[in-house]
């Protein structure tokens, strides 16, 4: 059984929303526009769940002079953010003045990926005179939609090693978690539902679902339907995502999308493994230029010092793309993450 | 007794040890190596002269005796006691104590490491009679031909080495010749798959011979005093 | 003979390698190329310490030469070189603490790597002058330098290798040793 | 609803995954090289059938056998030992003695291959490795040329081919030379419009320049092959021979370079062997100049009238040494990050 | 009679194959039977006269200058077999080349002087010394015998295989040396690894 908190409501309660007390964006002060980001519940919905709040905390020795919106999918098969742009302009407008205050930052790049004109455009269109904003379109291709690639694509900066994005000198936030900040905080509401998308092989009814967070994955597959030969289903997109092994588990904040595979898929990415040919499409592949190639032999015969010491290894975000074009099939990424692993709590320990 | 003191009392027959044992040994080795040493050295001189002896009887078919002579002053004489540094001439005398040829050595760039020969020169005929290899790091099997094969070693019955009308310097270049293709007898008649080894002794020749016939034909009598 | 400088210097390095033509200071290759920063310090240390005993043995020869007693050569090689490095170590220790620390380990294993003798004996036999003997233990030390820190590029990566498990050792280390002495048969005739 | 009653399958991310596998860029290979086969048995006629065939067929037996023999699932599936076999053969001279060519395919497999840990940890290219060792063994008969074109070559298998085992190969009278060689001991150049085409003597499957690199094409055009490596290792060699032979006009031209001797395959199908080349960019890079530079070196002034094999394996030696020195700059690191 | 102590050297505790030491004599003077049998016998003689006067001296060297004096005994001994070697024959003298000088540096003889002879007794010492010696030598014939075989087709200069067979030159090249060494090494890994599985074998 997944480890889960259920709750069930008080028979006797009225069901109403209880709203909490409205934050204007005019009349609050940074640190209020935080605390009430704090207390609306709101975390990165991009999929990595990290509290928004603690991003937008600015650190007293550093500055913040660009805010990125990130408009860009995290991941193939996900259409979230899309929809968001092209239904909630108004919500992500809103919520950027909410974070300029917040931040402190003098000018907005809303970061689209170019094949996505509609959503360019609609934004266009409706972006408030006064707001200091551009919309930019980047190129499509995976992992654009990661903070770093996105800061390095629009700004030529890049993240140091170990650092945050306030390191050189922006603050990345999601679309879709602009738009619950610039929908809820003028309401004082916190946020409770969220918009999945639901797709894949495995899937009837694909597209983009409003789902109340805590709902389990069972009901919300029931409504969307599936297929009789789906096998695998995924919390996430196809590249980062977990499998699930029950479908008692809940839908979270973080989860950006239900993803089901069936047994063509399935086999297509159990293969054979062969050994490391040098082939170096890894190392074409990887967004930040590490050799995973190395690092996977390494891994082998884990030499888990060299690979943190001489190879990065605690700059992989676990993209997924080495082990994606590797042709000798070796699970780079699931490597990465285990050497991570020990290499923390070896730490951890010390 | 304080501290330093006492370290010195016993240190001092610890290092008196350590001279002892190093002086006495040292010596010890010295008389060793020095009995040996004149123990061998007329054996090992002897065991010398006959391996040199026996290569130049080799390259100058024929002879059964030989004198040593050195270029002095410009003047070829003949080598009395040991000698040092000098570029040697070994003259080879037949039964008859009639002049064979002149020996000497030579040496170039092979294709691994020098190569080392010694050279049989006839100054009246103007002609090489025989070649020996005395030291050659060459690829066995390949390089190494040029020691061992017999077809090579027929280039050195006869081959011309004949000088310019002043005498200065060779009339024609020794040259290397692809196997079998040899049409003059200042040509060399390389080895198939030799090539390298095969030119580095034609370079050899040409080089020791332009030097040195002169000098030998010139002095071809002084050879003749035994 | 004429050799020239150029030639004395590849011959050393590449053409007659000390390790892979010559099997001088195999122990070393063996014993200190499993780590290239190792390896390249552990060359540079032999290449000067080669310089400093070659000078010494081109003295020593002369001196011989002068008394006439060539049956000492070896006996003083020895000693000089032995002297010559636990000298260098204590200069090496007063003057650059950095440096030492560097190549410190490696200087008393030094004076039992058959190269620095093979060097001083080889010079001595192919009569080299002074400055063809510094050219020629340049080029040696060069060589041993090149051959060990490639050998240590491969171990490293022949440590995570899956090799079977007779061949792990020495073993594997002489059949790359081998084939890197094959590879160096293609400078042959090289600088002539 | 279905899925509930059978077990999810977990697994770890990412769950999408390119086509392409190793055992099909190893197969692709092969592909690439069949024009060239084609090319060589047409050439050299029954000689050069018997040899390829027996090199690719003794390879792959090898490993097999080897596998076999300790309880291991057998590797031969991947194409490796064939592509090894089939390079062999087509790096050896024609007239080869067959046994000396399958003793080449066992050493290349067992002492290259096998005794480095296989697939994707020989260090050095096991045909190439296996070549040279051949050649210190038996440098004569390894540099016994035999002609193509010879008229009665599909009917006529030369004397040497079969020559006992262990026994010196007696050879027929015709003998070839190679451009190389003519050039280095005799100073005659061939028509380069000849190598091109391939109508020249030399090693079986190293004479026609097209149809190599009509092999190279394919596997680029497939990204089955690091084209950075032939094209550096063409323009280092032509620069390089250019400048020397402008200085010096008697030296070979640079188009007689690059299409003469083991140029051509070496540099399509060996040096980009991706095992033993280095994976990261600026390696490669160093790599391919190394290898050029040295092959014109050896070409020039070694004692060798061909170098590339001595090239190549001396690029593999010390690939792993670029793989270190010449790492890509990991993002983050080292330039400043922010414009502040 | 201690024979274990001489049967150790040849075998258990063999120098080369074992211990893997004094590898460059080893390597560069067995391209045949002949330079193998020298080499190994010179190297013993040295081995036996150094550790004997080791042994007898070991009480009368101070600690701090042992070194010093095994090394000043060693080249001694070496100087003499140079001299020997000459006087018995130019040509072996001049096959072996440096290295007949380089048995100095040779660590199996440092090794045994400071190991074994400078604590036993000297007949102790000799049959200490004889055994690395003759498993020296034996080590050393192994290699010169399978080089020799294949790279000329002889065995102490005896023809083997007859005037048809044509030789592996690769054996009597350095990489053949490098090979071969390595070769015996597998050989004797294999050996212990079967010898360490059947012990398994018959404890389980």
């Amino acid at each position: 059984m997944v480890m889960s908190i259920f709750l069930e409501p008080f028979p006797a309660s009225g069901q109403t929303v209880d709203p909490g007390a409205p934050c204007k964006v005019d009349s609050a002060t940074p640190a209020e526009i935080i605390n009430a980001i704090q207390e609306a519940g709101i975390v990165g919905l991009g999929g990595a769940a990290f509290p928004t709040h603690v991003k937008l905390k600015i650190p007293k020795d550093k500055s913040v002079d660009t805010l990125i919106i990130n408009g860009v999918e995290c991941e193939p098969y996900l259409t979230t953010d899309h929809r968001v742009m092209l239904e909630q302009q108004d919500d992500i407008f809103m919520g950027i003045r909410y974070i300029l205050k917040a931040t402190g930052a003098r000018r907005v790049i809303i970061g689209i990926e170019a094949n996505k004109a509609d959503a360019i455009i609609s934004l266009q269109e409706r972006a408030p005179y006064d707001l200091p904003v551009t919309i930019e379109a980047v190129k499509v291709k995976y992992p654009q939609g990661a903070e770093k690639m996105l800061i390095t694509a629009l700004l030529a900066r890049e993240v140091p090693s170990g650092g945050l994005p306030a390191d050189c000198g922006c603050v990345v936030v999601n679309v879709a978690t602009t738009a619950e900040i610039g929908r809820l905080l003028p309401l004082g509401r916190g946020i409770i539902e969220r918009s999945i998308t639901i797709t894949g092989p495995g899937v009837k009814k694909r597209g983009n679902y409003l789902i109340p967070i805590g709902t389990p994955l069972r009901y919300a597959l029931e409504q969307a339907g599936l297929k009789k030969n789906a096998t695998r289903v995924i919390l996430g997109g196809p590249m980062m995502g977990f499998t699930v092994s029950s479908l008692d588990v809940p839908i979270t904040k973080g989860t950006s999308g239900l993803l089901v595979l069936t047994d063509k898929e399935s086999q297509s990415t159990i293969r054979k493994e062969y050994a490391c040919i040098g082939c170096s499409h890894c190392l074409d592949a990887c967004p930040i230029f590490l050799n995973p190639s190395r690092m996977g032999r390494l891994a082998k015969f884990e030499q888990y010092d060299i690979m943190e010491k001489e190879y990065n290894l605690m700059d992989c975000f676990e993209c997924g793309s080495c082990s994606y074009v590797c042709p000798s099939n070796i699970p780079l990424v699931h490597y990465f993450r285990v050497a991570k692993g020990i290499i923390r709590d070896k730490k951890a320990a010390a | 007794m304080n501290q330093p003191e006492l370290e010195q009392m016993t240190a001092a027959p610890n290092s008196w040890h350590m001279i002892r044992a190093l002086a006495g040994i040292g010596l010890m080795c010295a008389l060793l190596i020095v009995s040996t040493y004149e123990l061998t050295f007329d054996i090992i001189k002897q065991n010398k002269a006959e391996v040199l002896e026996r290569a130049i009887f080799k390259v100058l078919p024929g002879a059964e005796s030989k004198a040593i002579f050195i270029v002095k002053d410009g003047q070829v004489e003949k080598l009395i006691g040991d000698g040092n540094g000098e570029t040697r001439y070994y003259a080879g005398f037949d039964a008859n104590d009639d002049l064979v040829g002149v020996a000497l050595e030579a040496g170039g760039q092979g294709f691994q490491d020098v190569i080392h020969i010694l050279l049989g020169f006839n100054p009246e005929k103007q002609i090489i009679i025989g070649m020996q290899v005395l030291e050659s790091k060459e690829t066995p099997g390949l390089g190494d031909k040029i020691e061992k094969d017999p077809a090579f070693q027929k280039n050195f019955e006869a081959l011309d080495v004949a000088l310019s009308d002043d005498g200065s310097s060779l009339k024609n270049e020794i040259v290397f010749k692809k196997n079998g293709t040899k049409s003059n007898p200042w040509e060399l008649d390389g080895i198939t798959g030799a090539t390298i080894s095969s030119k580095a002794i034609a370079a050899i020749l040409q080089a020791s011979a332009s030097q040195n016939m002169p000098v030998l034909y010139k002095n071809r009598e002084k050879f003749k005093q035994q | 003979m004429n050799e020239s400088l150029s030639y004395i210097f590849i011959n050393a390095c590449l053409v007659n390698n000390f390790v892979l033509a010559y099997f001088l200071g195999i122990c070393p290759f063996i014993g200190v190329s499993g780590n290239i920063g190792t390896a390249s310090r552990m060359g540079g240390a032999v290449m000067f310490v080669m310089l400093v005993s070659s000078i010494c043995a081109y003295g020593i020869h002369l001196m011989l030469e002068a008394i006439n007693a060539p049956f000492l050569q070896l006996i003083s090689f020895i000693v000089v070189i032995a002297s010559t490095v636990q000298l260098v170590e204590m200069i090496i220790k007063k003057f650059s603490p950095a440096l030492f620390r560097a190549l410190g380990i490696f200087l008393p294993l030094i004076t039992t790597n058959c190269a620095i003798l093979g060097l001083a004996l080889f010079q001595t036999a192919k009569g080299y002058n002074f400055i063809e003997s510094l050219v020629y233990a340049l080029g040696a030390g060069a060589g041993f330098t090149i051959a060990l820190v490639i050998m240590a590029g491969i171990r490293e990566d022949l440590d995570i290798a899956d090799t079977p498990k007779v061949v792990r050792g020495t073993a594997i280390i002489l059949m790359v040793a081998g084939i890197l002495s094959l590879t160096f048969m293609g400078f042959a005739g090289l600088g002539g | 609803m279905n899925v509930l009653n059978k077990p999810l399958e977990i697994r770890t991310s990412p769950h999408l995954k390119s086509s392409v596998s190793t055992n099909q860029i190893m197969f692709n290979v092969v592909i690439a090289l069949l024009p060239v086969t084609i090319f060589a048995i047409y050439s050299f006629g029954l000689a050069a059938l018997l040899m390829l065939s027996v090199t690719t067929i003794a390879a792959v037996l090898t490993e097999h056998i080897y596998c076999r023999l300790n309880n291991k699932e057998s590797t031969v599936g991947d194409w490796s030992a064939a592509i090894t076999g089939l390079l062999l053969g087509l790096t050896l001279p024609p007239a080869l003695p067959l046994w000396m060519a399958v003793l080449g395919s066992i050493v290349s497999i067992m002492l290259v291959k096998v005794l480095f840990g296989g697939l994707g940890y020989n260090v050095f290219n096991p045909a190439l490795a296996g070549r040279a060792i051949l050649q210190a063994a038996f440098p004569v008969a390894i540099t016994t040329w035999h002609p193509a074109f010879l008229a009665d070559r599909f009917t006529h298998i030369p004397s040497s081919s079969l020559a006992w085992p262990f026994t010196t190969a007696t050879y027929d009278a015709v003998a070839g030379a190679t451009p190389l060689g003519n050039m280095k001991f005799n100073h005659v150049a061939a028509e380069v419009s000849d190598m091109v085409l391939g109508m020249t003597s030399g090693s079986i499957g190293e004479t026609s320049a097209v149809l190599i690199l009509l092999g190279g094409a394919y596997l680029v055009a497939r990204n089955m092959m690091n084209w950075k490596i032939p094209v550096t290792i063409f323009l280092t060699v032509a620069v390089f021979s250019g400048i020397v032979h402008f200085f010096n006009p008697t030296t070979p031209t640079p188009l007689f370079m690059l299409f003469s001797g083991g140029m051509m395959l070496g540099a399509v199908f060996m040096a980009t062997d991706m095992v033993s080349s280095p994976i990261t960019d600026r390696g490669i890079i160093v790599y391919s100049m190394i290898i050029g530079i040295m092959v014109v070196v050896i070409r020039l002034w070694g004692g060798l009238p061909e170098g590339m094999m001595y090239a190549i394996l001396m690029g593999n030696a010390v690939s792993p040494l670029l793989n270190r020195a010449l790492k890509s700059r990991v993002y983050g690191t080292g330039r400043k990050g922010g414009a502040k | 009679m201690d024979t274990n102590t001489f049967i150790k050297g040849l075998w258990k505790d063999n120098p080369v194959f074992v211990q893997v030491l004094g590898m460059c004599p080893t390597l560069a003077v067995t391209n045949s039977a002949t330079n193998a049998m020298a080499m190994g016998l010179a190297t013993a003689f040295v081995l036996i006269m150094s550790s004997t006067l080791v042994s007898l001296l070991r009480n009368f060297i101070p600690k701090q200058v042992r070194i010093a004096t095994f090394i000043l005994i060693i080249a001694t001994f070496v100087t003499v077999a140079e001299y020997l070697i000459q006087a018995i024959s130019i040509d072996i003298h001049k096959a072996l080349g440096a290295f007949i000088a380089l048995i100095v540096v040779n660590c199996v003889i440092l090794g045994r002087a400071e190991a074994f002879a400078s604590k036993n007794s000297v007949g102790k010492s000799i049959l200490d010394a004889a055994g690395m010696g003759v498993g020296f030598t034996f080590a050393l014939l192994c290699l010169g015998a399978v080089r020799e075989i294949l790279g000329s087709g002889t065995f102490f200069e005896y023809q083997v295989f007859g005037h048809g067979y044509e030789p592996w030159v690769l054996m009597i090249l350095p990489g053949g040396g490098f090979f071969t060494l390595g070769a015996w090494l597998l050989l004797f890994n294999y050996m212990k690894e079967r010898k360490a599985a059947k012990m398994q074998e018959i404890s389980a």
